[in-house]
């Protein structure tokens, strides 16, 4: 019987490597894999490109991964927030690199590294600088930017409820750009906050299928980033 | 006497033109103000790019869902009809062209319909874009909610904008606290003064020509 | 209150005109919006181009609209089964248009059109006949195809339920192209065989959400394909 | 005494090959004899291009769901932990690399791997690709289980197809009545021998050069 459980967060960051790329799901504190973060932080793996829509919350999670020099590079839409400052410091002082894509452009290019598809076109921010160095085209009488797909080496991902196949359901809007990630990674690393039998979540209801995940950590009660920032906390 | 619009006033006139039914997707600042003038007889489905339609107002401390935020990061909650998705269904909802109106703040408005709202260019700026260069690309009507000039009085809507651009001739309707101003293929013009606003005074303040109400 | 339900399936097609592009869901019989397809031959339109990953079975639903002469051309991968008599002879007669496009490319296509996506590229059909005539780019050392998006005026298809703002669930592999097809057409016309009332439907459970449906008829109880065929019906 | 394999040891021979865990998809005709032969302690999972995870066997009439179907339309079943998708999403998991082996049949093969399965391009042929095109580009493995020659005695693993092409240079491994044989850079490559069949008659029976097993 195919079981993807894993029993440790530990255990299941083990084999991030120095250098690799990293998706890290979540929109802001919403769907944050934090207990997959801090145990990235504590395995030590440096040199890292990570993929996230923002660059963390506070000194928790993702924040405190960039905190402790482990991340060479973001790729991010909005790498600011009212209570990240990890980054911001970071990124004055020259030491981490960014990439800013639109949002909507980086959901894309992760979907489309899932689906097999090098590139595409988008109308999104033609006549703008981030259009700067990218092919342009016209189709129908209208400009488009060529995109390339986004892959990486491993995705970290919090969900709400996982099988040993795999298979996930989210949150709400803890949703937002996990189950692309899940498609573009080599090797996907979820965290669920429930680990039911095979045959409890209903096949209609899935949103992630199990084909696009490798490991499952059962995580019961995970930390909210908001919370733990709220207690004046963080990971170090 | 009154002078112009309050920020409330200048949400609940952009709200009059939304359509009964629209999907409307609503940047911060004022535009979030457009929930709370919804016209007699409307509804208007809300989505947040971040996965979600049927937004609601923010929840009460016992509602509060620590996962379901806006696209702003702050607390939302759901109303009967709402929809989960992710990032790449939701930015098919813009780019495809499916949400009717994209009410925007903004630095800066051109009169050729370029918008600047996302970065001032500063050297030492980070840059976060965000969703914005999706929403004015894929939207169909582009509305902007801004005072009419900077704190400092400088004027807001301009003839060419001096901040990097967020799209190109995408803006559709301007709601300012001193006048609703169109921008068509001859620049700007005013639809409707605010009361007890001239029109010399926002010829004044526009960094443009604009022309008077027809 | 926004409400999407329309009282009938004539009423539903009654604007669907001479010369437009119609997509259908379903993959053979199953997901085959049967009532809304015999709405549009009772209605009459004609000269229609059609999008549907076959050409209909038996001579019921899209069979019977083809065999109907409605159809000026199909688009499909796979217009051939073992109980579709009507669309061969048509098209060896050469009566009827025929694009075949891969399944994959077809569903991409589809999609990049309610994405906003105006092109992509597929290793799909590389080195094959069905590449003749497409712009192919390499990437990373391997070769591509240039695909179009696919859009169309109108979409019928069938949903297991439905809400009155057009949010949809559908029934097992019923779902297929559907939820794309919803997303591509200017009007998105739905029968549902469950109707609910608003907020009956788990948020996190709906699968086409209702930005992209136009109209819903409630038509419970719907007819089945195999079931018209093993009885010997046909719609004329 | 036995010569050759059945379609049904064909079949087993083939799942042999297939790695505990592996998310399949199996062509009609023989491919999907493969079903019945999971070997001892491994678990595959079956994938169905018209959006399922998790296939299970045909129905008994009272289980049948007319809307459950697989790729080829017969009528199936769902397996616990099975997941239904949209057609873009499926094929997401084909054109992505996500499936492990696709056990196809065909026509012809050719020692360059390249595989016609889908026309034999005669001028009132009603062309009928489906997806074969998509999984022979975007799955990992191509397995290929078929005669080893047509019903009139015609080599189905050829020099260079004659056939229209499904794609080309994707095929890993063929599995006929007669071997198993790969595709190498260097061309066929006998694996193993069927029992009672020796290496000259599947050199005879085969359009192009072939090497003996190691």
């Amino acid at each position: 019987m195919i079981n993807k459980q894993c029993p440790s967060v530990a255990e299941a960051v083990a084999d991030i490597p120095d250098g690799a790329t990293v998706m890290v799901g979540g929109f802001g504190a919403s769907g944050s894999p934090v207990e997959l973060l801090h145990a990235l932080i504590d395995h030590g793996a440096r040199d890292l490109t990570v993929i996230n829509n923002n660059t963390g919350n506070g000194e928790v999670g993702l924040a405190a991964l960039i905190g402790n020099g482990q991340v060479r590079k973001m790729i991010c839409s909005f790498p600011r927030s009212s209570q990240s400052k990890v980054f911001p410091e970071l990124y004055r002082a020259g030491r981490i690199e960014l990439e800013v894509v639109p949002q909507g452009t980086l959901a894309e290019r992760i979907r489309a590294a899932g689906a097999g598809i090098p590139a595409f076109y988008t109308p999104t921010a033609v006549g703008t600088v981030l259009a700067e160095g990218k092919e342009s085209r016209e189709f129908d009488g209208r400009e488009y930017l060529m995109e390339r797909w986004l892959k990486a080496d491993f995705a970290l991902i919090k969900c709400e409820t996982a099988d040993p196949l795999g298979n996930l359901t989210f949150n709400k809007t803890g949703r937002n750009f996990s189950p692309l990630m899940c498609m573009a990674a080599t090797t996907t690393i979820v965290q669920a906050t429930h680990l039911v039998a095979r045959g409890n979540i209903n096949p209609e209801h899935i949103v992630t299928p199990g084909i696009f995940v490798d490991r499952v950590v059962e995580v019961p009660d995970p930390v909210h980033e908001d919370i733990l920032i709220a207690e004046g906390r963080r990971y170090a | 006497m009154s002078h112009g619009w309050t920020r409330e006033q200048m949400a609940a006139r952009a709200a009059h033109d939304i359509p009964d039914g629209a999907y409307v997707n609503l940047g911060i600042g004022i535009p979030e103000l457009v929930t709370q003038f919804v016209p007699e007889g409307r509804e208007f489905i809300y989505h947040t790019e971040n996965g979600m339609l049927g937004m609601g107002p923010p929840p009460t401390e016992d509602e509060r869902d620590l996962d379901l935020m806006n696209a702003g990061k702050k607390y939302v909650t759901e109303l009967p009809g709402a929809v989960y998705f992710h990032h790449a269904d939701s930015f098919s909802m813009i780019r495809g062209g499916h949400i009717d109106v994209c009410v925007l703040g903004t630095m800066q408005v051109a009169e050729n319909g370029d918008i600047a709202n996302w970065s001032t260019g500063a050297p030492d700026a980070i840059p976060a874009v965000g969703g914005a260069m999706d929403l004015v690309q894929g939207v169909e009507k582009i509305y902007v909610i801004t005072q009419h000039t900077t704190k400092t009085g400088e004027p807001k809507l301009v003839g060419r904008c001096s901040y990097p651009l967020t799209g190109a001739g995408v803006v559709s309707r301007i709601f300012t606290d001193l006048a609703v101003v169109d921008v068509t293929p001859d620049g700007f013009q005013v639809v409707e003064l605010a009361p007890g606003v001239d029109f010399d005074e926002v010829q004044q303040k526009t960094g443009a020509p604009i022309r008077p109400p027809a």
